[in-house]
């Protein structure tokens, strides 16, 4: 069970003058449960969105294998290796931002929620980079732009099946990248609230939700890394 | 039976029978849970109705005896109408062997159609009474669904795919050809007639009308226009460069991945049209695409003279030899 | 809630997961170096859910939760692998039946 | 009087109603006037009348597409519209029933209002998302509306690819926006369902006291949840292949269009049952009400909505029987929805038992109940009929299937959203309705209703094709009943509009508990106070205590009701 009041914090009696608790709820105890889980719920909806997604992927490559082994080898591996570590570097850090917001460490949580931001943005950099590489190569589907992949093994018929990893490979990271962009977005606002002197030990349900936001987004990213870019790597 | 007013479809196929006692069988189920509930409400409503205002029902009797009661009986049915639907559902997939192959094309907004002796139509079928008939549907555009109500029978044309559904025509007559799957404006209109007729009228009327080539011999013809006997036929000085194509349909093949597939209609469709996906083991990667080149119903005929080479002695005897 | 225990120690735990999460990126990258066939494909993934489970338990601090969150976190994998699995199922035995030519 | 029984706190003698005295009590609509007090609300109450108006809106446009629909359908030929048109309308029809008024009606109108007053709770756990909800809606009914007013969408409301990719020339985008984002109306709705049963429930409300309209509302909140952004996302797949070009389900560079049809069904099949669930527990409501009894088996009907919830998923594979799916899977989608139908017949007969030695009156909403009884019954069988491989086949995609799942919707859903309205509507606006004509609206509907889908059963085994601008002349005789049936329907539903308007200024006071119900929405005034309770109640036994007859006194004296 969660014990929401820390070992300093007032006892449960004094939730009821506690300027964040909401009219309609008991105590602030009741109150984080129930952000924490609709928070979770909401990670649901995300997990089926992303699910979707992944389905398709699933079915098309175990329809055309060796074509999508030959489509990853045209993603880097170093940047997405790279990607990687900062993106788990920065759920570190929002760990930690809550952690400081724990031990009433306020100046702290801005420091670290200002390092998760950073951390983002340069994993949206990387991305940039990547994608102006797959624009220069002419493997971007759609758009209007012309898929013209100079690797022998995706032309012809095998090209149409590269059109569909590369379509999947930008809708899954793009909307992962959506995804950074609205969780830097609010990053920002709770910087901003976490220096005002917002957050304490006694509440923080708004730091809680989204870091478990941010990790997740994290997690997506955990399995998007192997799946899109390592495939068949050991055939390079 | 009022044509004005009719109450149940005409049954045409060896199998609309089968379907029609299903379909009473649940009927008659249907009807009679139906009926029980209702006569139970109309029961308890008078029977228990409220005297005054401030009347309030009994105690409740929990019973678990009925509510086990009522979960398996409706199970027991429900378990006993899957399996029997179940064996008539496979029996209406499943073709017998002496069944003859016929080809269709749906496209926006027609079915066309093609006899093994090249004959073709549009929006209209003859076929002659008694024959098991195999139907191979595929199409041009969006998804279309063969639909003739007269022989209980449906199935969905795909873009990219072939489906196939069969049927026995038992008595001759014009039955109607529907389209089942919504695709577009004229939806409506994509409907036709399936004619059955007696074996000898059918033949009459197979004299009737221009020929044309039979498909494997189209089929033939086409696999010359497009030089595959360069490739696929050894040459007296070289071997070939692809697999041999005699007595390939239907056997099992080992692609470059390693693994066995089944030389069916689709493995050929895609094998023409992407040819490195399925790759036969042991062979390079030189053959192009097919696709653009080659219409849907002209694929029909390539698979359908490549069948032809199969060599097991079926009804279709090859053709004649491409040239080398 | 991490927190409720020393303070120390949920930062230990804090950098002992993130030290495990980059190994195992490292170990994920190399061990698709090496030809496992099938297996390469179960080594990333189980890497992959290892490393999930991780930031689930630890950052997300799933271990210190009620168990309905536990129990949400679940269902929302497990529908996942109904939709996926079922889905797959179609396809891979998709036409074996009717299809089987010259028979 | 509006505290006692479920309550062991003292009663909060506030002053008692009565038309004598001409003091209007505080309650949640006199709490406050003006268009912004409705419009910046987050008090759950106003947030369900809000949207009783906006789905009200939905239904109204969604109606009027039917009755075109059935005009057309009088003839063979088609002479009234153009195919085009046609496609349209059966199109715009199936878009605004389902994604705003079917899968809302019930959860975002009566569980908006009652899920809190039912659970002994001051409001949702998330008032301002409840709130958001309803703005999303409209914003997402606006991008509907908006290409409805510019011609509208012709790819079915399945938006099945490739015709929805590339072939249709109509509004595709803006109506798959709509659904898209209406998406996050139903899930901010499910999701805070969830968490408010789980987190607000009053003291000793366990979860085997809570009313079945909440377990349902909770069955229906979980398919949401889990359901919804499949849909979503698949329709963002097809937005993307239409707009941007990217190849997602194209069958020219090898993708499946039938792997559309299986995302799309794993929501959309478990949706039907996002409608019916809550009518479901609205029916157990209303059957135990107006019969004064517990319903009979509580727990067996509370798991089969949990249960009809997780089975539910795993079905959506009986709507591609001949759409080229595996035949394997075919049988295992086929056992498995005859597996999804046992919770369904176990809820009925339970239903039925509970009439049995009850005291049962035949007001209004007691006639939507039994109405719905009947109706579902047909429904569900004739589901279990077309889930059997063998008779798919031939009825796919025929009026035999457009009747099985009006039964289940019009005949479930809507009856059990208007049985729900009229036994509520007292708790909402503190007024009662005429009786008569209401009874009256309720033969209409169901006389109606069964006239107009009844003869499709028949025309759908004949082999009439769903989605038919024209047909052969022989289906004519059927067609014109069917049509005769859906003027009767639409009488049926203007009436209560009309009667249901007037009460609210004309109306008869109702008292706090008109039909001497039990449960703790009664427990309260009508209509009932912003913060729902003067005290937060304490549970002490379970939600239909109606022959533990002293309970059932102090909870409502006889002098008090009309039933």
């Amino acid at each position: 069970m969660i014990d929401t009041h820390g070992s300093g914090a007032p006892a449960a009696h004094d939730d009821h003058h506690h300027p964040r608790l909401q009219h309609h709820f008991d105590s602030l105890e009741q109150q984080k449960e129930s952000s924490t889980l609709g928070m979770w719920l909401f990670l649901v909806t995300e997990i089926m969105f992303f699910g979707g997604l992944f389905t398709v992927y699933v079915i098309y490559r175990y329809a055309y294998p060796k074509v999508f082994a030959a489509s990853s080898h045209h993603l880097d591996v170093l940047w997405g290796g790279i990607n990687t570590a900062v993106l788990i570097c920065s759920s570190l850090t929002m760990a930690l931002s809550i952690y400081a917001a724990q031990i009433n460490k306020r100046k702290l949580i801005v420091v670290f929620l200002i390092a998760t931001i950073l951390l983002g943005a340069t994993f949206l950099g990387i991305k940039t980079v990547e994608y102006m590489d797959k624009i220069k190569h002419h493997l971007v589907p759609g758009f209007g732009l012309h898929f013209a992949p100079d690797d022998p093994h995706l032309q012809g018929a095998n090209g149409q099946h590269a059109q569909l990893f590369f379509s999947l490979y930008f809708i899954m990271t793009g909307l992962h990248a959506l995804h950074m962009i609205i969780g830097i977005g609010v990053l920002s606002v709770l910087a901003v609230l976490a220096w005002k002197g917002r957050y304490d030990s006694s509440y923080y349900n708004p730091l809680e939700c989204t870091g478990l936001y941010w990790h997740f987004v994290d997690i997506v990213w955990i399995f998007l890394f192997p799946l899109l870019y390592l495939l068949g790597a050991h055939a390079r | 039976m009022n044509p004005q007013l009719p109450l149940f479809p005409e049954s045409a196929s060896t199998l609309s029978p089968e379907v029609d006692a299903l379909f009473i069988a649940w009927s008659a189920v249907s009807v009679f849970f139906t009926l029980l509930i209702a006569c139970l409400i109309l029961y308890f409503m008078v029977r228990y109705r409220r005297r005054s205002v401030d009347e309030v029902g009994l105690e409740e009797k929990s019973a678990l005896w009925l509510e086990i009661a009522w979960s398996a009986i409706p199970l027991v049915i429900a378990l006993a109408m899957f399996v029997w639907g179940t064996r008539v559902f496979f029996k209406l997939y499943r073709p017998p062997a002496d069944a003859v192959e016929y080809y269709s094309v749906g496209k926006q907004w027609m079915w066309k159609f093609q006899h093994p002796d090249g004959h073709r139509e549009i929006n209209a079928l003859h076929i002659p009474v008694g024959q098991p008939i195999k139907l191979k549907l595929t199409s041009e555009d969006v998804i279309h669904s063969f639909y003739v109500p007269a022989f209980r029978v449906k199935q969905d044309a795909l873009p990219g795919r072939y489906t196939q559904v069969w049927f026995q025509a038992t008595k001759p007559g014009t039955y109607h050809l529907f389209c089942a799957e919504y695709c577009g404006g004229e939806h409506s209109r994509m409907i036709g007639s399936i004619i059955v007729l007696e074996p000898r009228q059918y033949e009459e009327w197979l004299a009737g009308g221009p020929a044309g080539k039979s498909v494997v011999a189209s089929g033939a013809e086409l696999f010359n226009q497009l030089a595959c006997q360069t490739c696929h036929v050894a040459a007296p000085n070289r071997p070939a460069r692809g697999p041999a194509l005699k007595g390939l349909f239907g056997s099992q093949v080992k692609i470059a991945s390693g693994e066995m597939v089944i030389a069916d209609d689709n493995y050929v469709r895609e094998s023409i049209l992407n040819p490195g996906t399925k790759l036969v083991a042991g062979y390079d990667p030189i053959m192009p695409t097919y696709q653009g080149q080659v219409s849907e119903e002209q694929l029909l005929q390539l698979i359908s003279y490549i069948k032809s080479l199969a060599g097991d002695g079926g009804t279709q005897a090859p053709a004649e030899a491409p040239k080398p | 809630m991490a927190h409720h225990h020393d303070p120390k120690r949920t930062l230990l735990i804090y950098f002992a997961v993130f030290g495990a999460l980059l190994i195992g990126t490292l170990l994920t990258v190399l061990a698709a170096k090496v030809d496992l066939g099938m297996m390469n494909d179960v080594v990333a993934l189980g890497i992959a859910a290892t490393k999930a489970m991780l930031v689930i338990l630890f950052f997300m601090h799933v271990r210190d939760s009620t168990r309905m969150v536990a129990l949400t976190a679940m269902g929302g994998f497990l529908w996942l692998a109904i939709l996926i699995g079922i889905t797959l199922l179609n396809y891979v035995t998709l036409e074996t039946v009717l299809q089987v030519p010259g028979k | 009087m509006n505290d006692t029984g479920m309550t062991t706190t003292p009663a909060d003698t506030t002053v008692l109603p009565g038309p004598e005295t001409g003091y209007e009590r505080p309650n949640y609509l006199n709490a406050a006037y003006g268009l912004r007090s409705w419009l910046l609300t987050r008090d759950h109450k106003r947030i369900a009348i809000l949207y009783l108006i906006s789905v009200t809106v939905f239904f109204a446009i969604g109606g009027l597409f039917a009755l075109l629909i059935r005009l057309e359908l009088l003839t063979p030929e088609g002479d009234m519209v153009q195919p085009d048109t046609y496609n349209r309308l059966f199109t715009m029809h199936g878009i605004v029933m389902v994604f705003f008024f079917l899968i809302p009606a019930i959860p975002a109108v009566l569980g908006n209002f009652l899920v809190p007053l039912m659970i002994g709770a001051k409001d949702l756990a998330f008032p301002k998302l409840n709130l958001a909800s309803w703005y999303v809606y409209n914003v997402a009914g606006l991008f509907t509306l908006w290409s409805i007013a510019h011609g509208g969408v012709d790819t079915g409301w399945t938006f099945y690819t490739p015709f929805s990719t590339h072939y249709s020339n109509t509004y595709v985008i803006s109506a798959a926006l709509g659904i898209f984002i209406s998406g996050f109306s139903s899930i901010f709705t499910g999701l805070n369902f969830i968490v408010t049963i789980h987190r607000m429930r009053a003291p000793g409300m366990t979860w085997f006291r809570l009313p079945l309209f909440i377990w349902s509302h909770y069955a229906t909140s979980l398919i949401i949840v889990l359901g919804t952004p499949v849909v979503a996302v698949t329709i963002l797949m097809v937005a993307a292949e239409r707009v941007l070009h990217l190849g997602i389900f194209d069958p020219a560079l090898g993708g499946d269009p039938v792997l559309f049809q299986h995302l799309f069904w794993f929501y959309s099949h478990p949706a039907v049952y996002i409608m019916i669930l809550p009518a479901m527990g609205v029916v157990s409501e209303l059957v135990a009400a107006f019969s004064r009894k517990p319903v009979f088996g509580y727990k067996v009907v509370a798991f089969a909505s949990i249960g009809i919830a997780v089975l539910g998923f795993l079905v959506w594979g009986h709507h591609m029987f001949v759409a080229g799916e595996s035949v394997y899977i075919a049988t295992v989608f086929s056992v498995l929805s005859m597996l999804v139908a046992i919770p369904s017949a176990v809820k009925v007969f339970n239903w039925t038992a509970t009439l049995y030695e009850g005291s049962v009156s035949y007001q209004t909403p007691m006639l939507y109940a039994l109405g719905f009884i009947g109706l579902f019954t047909l429904g569900g069988l004739t589901g279990v009929m077309v889930a059997t491989l063998g008779i798919d086949a031939h009825v796919h995609d025929t009026y035999f299937i457009v009747a099985h799942f009006h039964y289940i919707m019009v005949g479930g859903t809507i009856m059990g959203y208007m049985g729900g309205l009229h036994y509520w509507w007292p708790k909402i606006t503190g007024k009662l309705y005429p009786a008569f004509l209401s009874r009256l609206a309720a033969l209409l509907i169901f006389v109606g209703f069964n006239l107009t889908f009844f003869p499709q059963f028949i025309l759908g085994y004949l082999g009439m094709p769903r989605r038919y601008w024209s047909y052969p002349p022989e289906f004519q005789v059927l067609n014109v009943l069917s049509t005769a049936g859906a003027s009767i329907l639409g009488v049926g539903y203007i009436l209560p509009l009309f009667y249901f308007i007037w009460s609210m200024r004309y109306g008869k006071k109702s008292g706090d508990n008109p039909w001497g119900a039990v449960g703790l929405e009664w427990d309260t005034p009508s209509p009932p106070p912003t913060e729902n309770f003067h005290t937060i109640p304490v549970v002490t036994h379970g939600p239909y205590e109606y022959n533990t007859k002293e309970v059932h006194d102090r909870t409502s004296p006889p002098e008090a009701r009309v039933g």
